[in-house]
Order: C-alpha cells, then structure tokens, then sequence
C-alpha cells in the first residue's frame, strides 16, 4: 500500500487546519510535537490562552536563543516565554484546572484511536518498556475536548484509527475529533465520521487506510 | 480578544436563574460582594440554594436576600451572627432550608467541586451529630467520612484588582472562600475594585488565574457592608 | 453548693496559665472569648504564630481605634492586625492546615468535656436553636493539641465534666488538658488527672464540683 | 526567636533515615534542589522511596541519587528522560521499584496528604491499567477509581527566597511540586536563593506560608543541573 505518490497535508498543514478549531477566548493545552505547533497558527484576531500543566497561564512562544530561562519550561520541559496577563500556579492548581474541566481542548499525539473514542497513546505496553505517563491520563479525563492529531498510519503503515485499541489506553471514550495527514475525523456516535479531506485525497483512500468502518460526513458531498 | 468585563452588575447578574445554585464570597462582612448581591435581588431570580460561610448581617446584603425570599436553601457552617434575625426566623418558621456543614469541610467540599474531586474522605465530624448518614470508613486505624465535592452555576466573588484575562488579587482576609467558589462556579462573576489590563499583576502573585472568572464588573468604591448595618439601613 | 467565698483563678489568671503551656515557635489557634486571651500572656522570649482559620498567619494584636480594617478580621469577625511575616491565603488551604495537623495548638472553650476527652462546644441540641458549627469540629479533628479553657461549672452550678457528654459532640477524644477556674486537669488514658490547683483550691473542692471521678496527680503532693 | 535557617545543606539533611520517605521538588531541572540532593548522597541515607515528576538527568542530582544505589523506590509519573539511563537501567535489573501514578493524580495525592484527606475519588486512568486493583465508584453517572493520600518524612525543595518564618516564593515553573511537597512532609527542608527577615515578603504574595517549612538553608547561586549534564559532571 504504497503513499509515495499522494501526499496529504503535512505536519504544517495538520497544525494549520487543527488551528482553526481553536476559538477566540480558549483556554488550551497543546501536547508535544506536532499539537505544539498548532499555537502559531490559530487565525489572527484570535486571543488563545495556552495552559501548560507545570504551572503556567499565558505560556508564550520559544524565547529567542540565549533568552532560555531553564525555570521557565513548559511540560515538555523545553523553554518558553509569558505573555502579559500570565500567572504561575502550583502543579495541584495546575491539575484542578484540568481535572475540574476548566481547560477547553486539549490537542494531542495518539498512538491509536478506537471508533468508541478510546485513546492510546502512552504506551506499547511492550514488557521491556519503561512506563511513564506523565499529564495525558489526567488531560484527557479532565479536558472538556480532546482533540488529536496524527499521521493516519504508523511509519509501518499500520493504521492508527482502529476499531479497538490494541495498546493500553490512556482513557475511554474522550477523542472528539482527529486530524491526520488525510483528513478530519469526527468521533460520534455511530462511529469516526469524516468531515474533511485533504487536498487529492479521496474518501476510499482513507478508508483503506483505517482499521475499522469510515462515515463520510455530509460536508464531503458539497 | 479576550473581553470579560461587563458594564454593570446588573448584566453580569442577569441571567442567573430561580433554582440555581449560587456560591456567594465573603467571611461575614470581608469579602462581601454587596453590589452583586443587590442586583441579585433588584434581578429577583427565586428559589436558589446559597453557598456562604455565613447568612448576612442586618437587612443588606446576603440577609436582604434571604429576607426577600429568594433563597430556598442556605449551605453554610455558621448561620448565627449578632446583629441579623433574617435567617434564624424563616428557619423557625420552615421557610428556608439549611444544610449544616463544618466550614473546613465546606472549604474542601468547594476546593473539591471546583478541582473534578467528586468525593473525598475527612476526619471532621466523625462521631457527631453531622456525621450522622455518612459514610464512615477506616484508613490507617483512624476513622473518616465521605464528603461530596460542591459545584455551583454561579459565584459572586468580590476582588481587589482584576485584570482583562481574568486573573485576580484580593485584600487581606477578604480572599477567605473567593478563590475556590470561581474555581467551582460554571459562571464566575466577580466585582472587582480595579480593572486594568493583562500585564499589570504580577503572574508570581495572582491567586486566582483567569481560567476560573467568566465576568468582570468593575466597582470601586464597594458599600461596607457593616456601616449600612449600623445605619439601619435595609435592601431593597 | 457556694463558690461564694473560693474565687479561684479569674478569666485572666486562666489564660496566663495556659500560656506557660505554649512553646516557642508554635503555631496556634484561639478560640473566641477567654482563649482568645493567651496571646497577650505568652512568656516573652517566645515568638508564636497565630493562625485565624478565615486566612491568615501572623495574625496580631488588636488595632489601636479608628485603624480598623473591615477586610482585616479574625474568625470572630473582629478587626485584627498582621505581624511581620504574615500570609494570607485561601479558605481550603487554611484548614489544610487544620485538617492536615500542620497547627500545633489549639485552645477552646467547652460547653462539656468528658473524661475520655470528647468535647461538646457547638450546640445544646436543644431543638429550636439555629445549629451552627463554623470551623470547630475541623479544628479538634485536625489540630495536634487541643486545650480547653473552661469554668468549671456552668452558670447554674452544673458540672462541664463530665464523664460523658449529653450535648452533641463537636469530636471524639480529642481534648488534652483543660484550664478551669479552679484547675488544671490532662484528660489521659485513666480519665481526668489534676495536676495544679488554683490557689486556695483543694482536690476535693474540685471533685465535688465536677461530674466524674477525679486522678489527683503527683504534682498536687509536691 | 523562630529560627528555621541552617548553617548548610550537610546539617539540613544530616537526620533524614535509611527507609524514609523523601519528596523533591522540581519538574525536570526547574525547581530542583540539586544541592540538598547532593547533600542527601553524601550523607548516605538508603532504601529510599523518592516521590518526585521524575527520575533525573546525567549523573548529577536525582539520577546521581538513584545511581548511588540509595533509592528503594520511585513514586512518579514519567520516569523516562532523553539523556539519562540510571532508572531505565536499575528498573530493568529489577534493581529499583517504580510506582507509576499519573501526574495529576501524583498532585493531587501529595496535597490531599498535606491536607489530611486520606483518600479521594478521580476520573483520571478509569480504563486503563494504572488503575487496575483500585476501587471504582460511580457518582452522578461517571466512574471514578479512589486513590489514597501520599506524605512523606522528608520534602526537599528549592525557593527563591524564604523568609525567617518560612514563608517562601518561587521563581516561575521552578514553583511546580514544592508548595504542596512542603504541605505532605513531617520535616520540609529548604534550599532558598535568598533569606530575608520576616516582613520582607508580600502577605498577599506569600506562595508556601512558613507554617509548611522546617528548614532553610541559604544557596545563593545553585548549580543548573542542563549545564552539568552537558559538561559531562556526575556526583560525587
């Protein structure tokens, strides 16, 4: 099942179109790697504040080189900045805010994702693997909306939407929405329903790629 | 933009509604938003269950409140004060509700509400009266009660300086219940002395960030709730 | 049964003498009334820090008049100071401290206390009260030492100890030494023990005005 | 007088005993007490349980601590890090035992341990296999596993400045764990980058009151554990 000749939306392109979900006046966390770079693309006019569960409000961009302050770190223990308006807090504050539902999306990495929502993305549950969990057992129970974003397979082409999670899971039923390489899927009810493609990908494309029954949204049709 | 401010307590008021649970700030009077607690009653919404450490002192305030038959139930741990015979005489009389509740307890319960905690176990009570139809359970050889977490569809909170995201600075001993009761509030709606822009206080000092306040109205020169009292004054 | 001609210690006496019991640096909380009286008779050379349950440390003497601060009080609700080295903070983190035994002493008044160290200090029951309890049972579940200043006999001449409580309890077993008018009195394993006498107080008096069996300790021989 | 300030690290942690249970402060490098954990190798304390986010850096600080083979047991919630192998070795060698507590839950654990809740219900891990053999419950239609309160004998953590009475503040995310470690520690001992006479501190501003402190010791300019995992160091 060769990709070399369709591309799909790139890590930019997955960031870009995740960014225009995140409304004006939200309070976000935004996991590691490509969730990260959803913050510089949410659409200009938009005023996001962006949650980082070691104890800041108002987490800025990366500071410029030699700015770094190695005490002022975000979760994924690299430097950044505040913007006016930030607070710090203790890390029992910091998980209140996100336990208590007062965060209002929360964009992560998967390593699977169950029609039913189930999340995976914290462990192989291989046994020689060192566990650790960190924030996205407690993110992903506490958010108000989980989003994700990933490629649609695994390097080995494996598919990462699947009808069971296969791997331990990081919480049940929590995903909304996933934005991959191909397209945007919706977690709903009757099961992943997609509501957006990317450009010269088709819907039976995405479908042989998935691990379980697509739903094409009605916004495919127009 | 973020824009939370509102342009009059009575707006920010304006669409709480009869049966709601409200969580009001305040340790008697310090704390006391006596502005948002007018427009409540100016607003009339009935039948609400209130959060208060205490019931109000005089005719103003959270005793006018009750006075004026909006509250159903009052959830408190010290409905007695010197100078208000609002709430002992509707309780007397069976026309007000009252949950007892130790004020540690009812600190913890709204930390607890506001923190996704729904339930959680404390020594306080065990053996007395309160205790009484809880469970009771053993952990490490020392007996414990179960306590629900509290959540509330309002606060109304009063602070000393807000900013535009929200984050909030309060005096002295009138921070007491505020900062909890806008982490476990669905609305949090705060009148607040100053109101200045993102930026003007400290991120090392705020004590409630912004994530916990919905609105913002600004009144500078707060009503003090204990010289309305003494000059027998009374609200409406 | 006359007190007429025995005075025993006076409201002042009584809190000078629980003051000798409050060491240096020890955190502690008064109660409304004559506990709250220690605070001016702890030995000097000792440095205590006051905790009032509504959020503060460091709480200190009463504001000369005209400087009182309506958003400055103490649990009673009557204006107070702050001493160098004050914090304020939150309700749920004030009786973290009391619940979590971080408050070393607490000294309260009592309505009842029995020999087994239940104390009855927040209701009658008597059925047409407004029952109110405040901080409390949170203080005699959570501090470390409760100490319990008290006269002896009520205004009608009933005893206050008692070998059990028939007021509602405000917690179980959680008293450690009583200061009364006329004695000092630990509540230990084997029930009551006097261990000082008011001056020109003798156990016996003592005994017949109190509800249960009374230890004389050793330091009465001295 | 209240005087909590000790003459050096060495002295601080001189009485800190074989199977005690240690918490120290700091997410990664930020807020790390590097110079009490330094101390705690040279004074050699042994079959430690350690509750920190994590399990160190290089070969200095906490990783150094768990190589120096005195660390029984880790409480944390990822105890993987880029550039350290000193737990993934020892654990795979069965050398070291690993409690894996999700990190909310890790939070919220150490200050219901402070706070004197034994135990509390949350939705976080419910499905997964971190909460496996724990007690699910059901409030208002929504599982809930109960976890337990955690203290400890010993916490250690860094401040900016602490003053005579302890009251401390910290400097941005380096604040993280240590106030509520502070509040779950029998003996809470302190490496402050400054120490001031009482009063010098903000009432309003005070993050950890001195109630939650035992004993300060004054490092001026602590060592950044990133520049020394860079340079290669390892302790001692």
């Amino acid at each position: 099942m060769s990709t070399e000749s369709v591309t799909g939306w790139n890590r930019e392109a997955m960031a870009k179109r995740a960014a225009l979900d995140i409304p004006n006046g939200a309070y976000v966390n935004l996991g590691i790697g490509i969730p990260e770079k959803v913050a510089q693309y949410v659409p200009e006019g938009r005023e996001v504040i962006y949650h980082t569960e070691n104890g800041l409000l108002g987490m800025g961009v990366a500071p410029e080189p030699g700015q770094e302050d190695p005490e002022l770190i975000n979760a994924g223990k690299k430097p950044v900045t505040t913007i006016p308006g930030a607070a710090f807090f203790h890390h029992a504050d910091s998980f209140a805010m996100i336990r208590g539902q007062h965060i209002d999306i929360c964009v992560l990495g998967a390593m699977q994702v169950a029609e039913n929502g189930d999340l995976a993305n914290w462990s192989t549950g291989a046994p020689d693997a060192i566990p650790a969990v960190g924030g996205a057992m407690d993110l992903v129970a506490g958010v108000k909306t989980i989003y994700v974003i990933t490629q649609h397979c695994t390097k080995d082409g494996e598919p990462k939407l699947v009808s069971q999670c296969s791997y331990p899971l990081t919480g049940q039923g929590v995903v909304s929405r996933i934005y991959t390489d191909l397209a945007v899927i919706d977690v709903t009810a009757a099961g992943f329903e997609v509501i957006e493609l990317a450009p010269g990908i088709s819907f039976d494309y995405v479908q042989a790629r998935t691990g379980t029954r697509l739903i094409a949204g009605k916004q495919l049709a127009a | 933009m973020i824009n939370k401010h509102y342009g009059s307590v009575a707006s920010a008021v304006a669409d709480i509604h009869d049966g709601a649970t409200v969580m009001i700030g305040g340790f008697g009077e310090a704390g006391s938003p006596i502005e948002l607690i007018h427009a409540l009653i100016d607003h009339g919404a009935k039948n609400l269950t209130v959060v208060n450490n205490n019931t109000g002192s005089g005719h103003v305030g959270l005793a006018a409140l009750i006075e004026n038959k909006q509250v159903g139930k009052m959830i408190c741990s010290f409905p007695r004060t010197a100078n208000s015979t609002v709430f002992p005489d509707l309780y007397r009389a069976g026309e007000i509700e009252l949950e007892l509740v130790p004020q540690g307890t009812l600190a913890e319960r709204i930390r607890a509400g506001g923190a996704g905690i729904p339930a959680f176990y404390t020594a306080t009570s065990v053996g007395t009266p309160l205790a009484e139809g809880k469970e009771v359970r053993t952990f490490d050889g020392r007996d414990y009660i179960m306590e629900r977490g509290l959540k509330a569809d309002f606060a109304l909170i009063k602070c000393q300086q807000a900013d535009r995201h929200g984050n909030l600075i309060y005096n002295k001993t009138a921070r007491n219940f505020a900062p909890i009761m806008a982490m476990a509030a669905t609305t949090t709606i705060v009148q607040a002395g100053a109101y200045v822009e993102a930026g003007e206080i400290d991120p090392e000092a705020v004590v409630t960030p912004g994530i916990f306040v919905d609105r913002i109205v600004t009144v500078a020169a707060p009503a003090q709730e204990s010289l309305l009292v003494a000059a027998g004054r009374s609200y409406p």
